[in-house]
């Protein structure tokens, strides 16, 4: 695994900067980027419809930003041809329609699993990074879990 | 005895009514052991004790493992970020 | 299929900006996107290095939308989870590390066919898109010609 | 006999040396027809014609499509945009 590679993990309260983050990860030999990006739902349909004012996320941040490194480490172990890597987490008070999170990766070309690696590091987060959310909307305030419980040596 | 300290997330925290506890707990304790004792202080944490998750000193922690010196230990519920 | 998703297909000479435009295709309900963009690549390795100045890219544009609005049809006809849809080409002359296209799509949650339809729209852009590129590098310059031949009905 | 307008692209523009053509061609002339008077006239187009592609109006057209009156024909080379 070559050291030089970009590989951008962070915990933010700042908005994501798409172009930005993706111009930090697009080396002389890039030719391709996947990514995913996340968004909080003002209006989610399922059994009924509920409305969301805004989403607090809270993040246990040294371990967070540790755990997002290590799921940067598992792709590279994966896919053998990324490139950069980013995956970046937004916290705070977010509201309706803003992107709360950023799974990016590049390569030379696009069939060398970059779309593969983008879903994995996303599932990924999902399953093991410490951050939380509570919804805010017109019937109150809840925290959300999630519904993953860990195995051991995860 | 051990000094520790105890960060608490979302739900917890709520339970608990604090982002973090500063405890004495003995040599060789584990988090199944210190996951009891905190259980009996909140007892709010009883009906989400089996679905907590810890970590010691920003890594995910099994039940059996013994809590070394000067931890920092967090508990957490299942993480939902994205 | 609703006719009040947001579609949007664009042959243009203007950089890309990747958050305007998935901002475009963020519906209340929308939680997911995934993405693909191409750039140019400065150094290719591939039996040997290449050297890339520029790339000048060349586009039969009234055709080129229609087919970027055809291939946008496709995608909606096999993920009908699909929301939004973004396919923008970038053409002109483009320098290494500069994004050429972005290909995005938008649904209320991932597991939608997202990452899926993404990597659908791009490998149709690469079949039957009417666009171009010169090469331009130190030894010189030369069309590079795609490898697919159409059948027929595409 | 029919009008018709030829666009060229990429290295089917530098072998006929012209970005578009205005053409009289006899009413009836297929897509296949008209490509067999463009490598007579233009003899450079001989070892691109079997991978050219054509367009009628803006839409992919087969080798035996008759071109209808007034069309807009283009010729091209297999694509690489992206």
């Amino acid at each position: 695994m070559e050291t030089n590679l970009p590989t951008i993990v962070s915990i933010t309260a700042d908005p994501l900067d798409l172009d930005f983050l993706l111009a930090q990860i697009t080396l002389p030999t890039t030719g391709a980027a996947a990514m995913f990006s996340g968004m909080v739902r003002g209006v989610t349909h399922h059994s009924g419809t509920r409305q969301t004012t805004y989403l607090e996320y809270e993040a246990y941040q040294p371990m967070a930003e540790a755990v997002l490194r290590q799921i940067a480490d598992e792709m590279r172990q994966r896919w053998a041809d990324l490139q950069g890597i980013v995956i970046v987490q937004r916290v705070g008070r977010l509201y309706p329609q803003t992107p709360t999170i950023l799974v990016a990766c590049t390569a030379a070309h696009r069939h060398t699993g970059v779309f593969e690696a983008a879903r994995y590091g996303i599932d990924r987060v999902k399953e093991i990074v410490p951050v939380w959310k509570k919804e805010v909307g017109p019937e109150g305030e809840f925290w959300i879990e999630g519904e993953h419980h860990l195995k051991s040596g995860e | 005895m051990n000094r520790v300290t105890i960060l608490l997330f979302a739900t917890l925290r709520d339970y608990v009514g604090a982002r973090s506890l500063e405890l004495e707990i003995p040599v060789g304790t584990t988090i199944q052991g210190l996951t009891e004792t905190l259980v009996k202080t909140y007892p709010r944490l009883e009906k989400v004790k089996d679905s907590m998750m810890a970590a010691i000193n920003r890594s995910y922690a099994a039940d059996e493992q013994v809590i070394p010196e000067n931890a920092e230990i967090a508990f957490f519920p299942p993480v939902s970020g994205g």
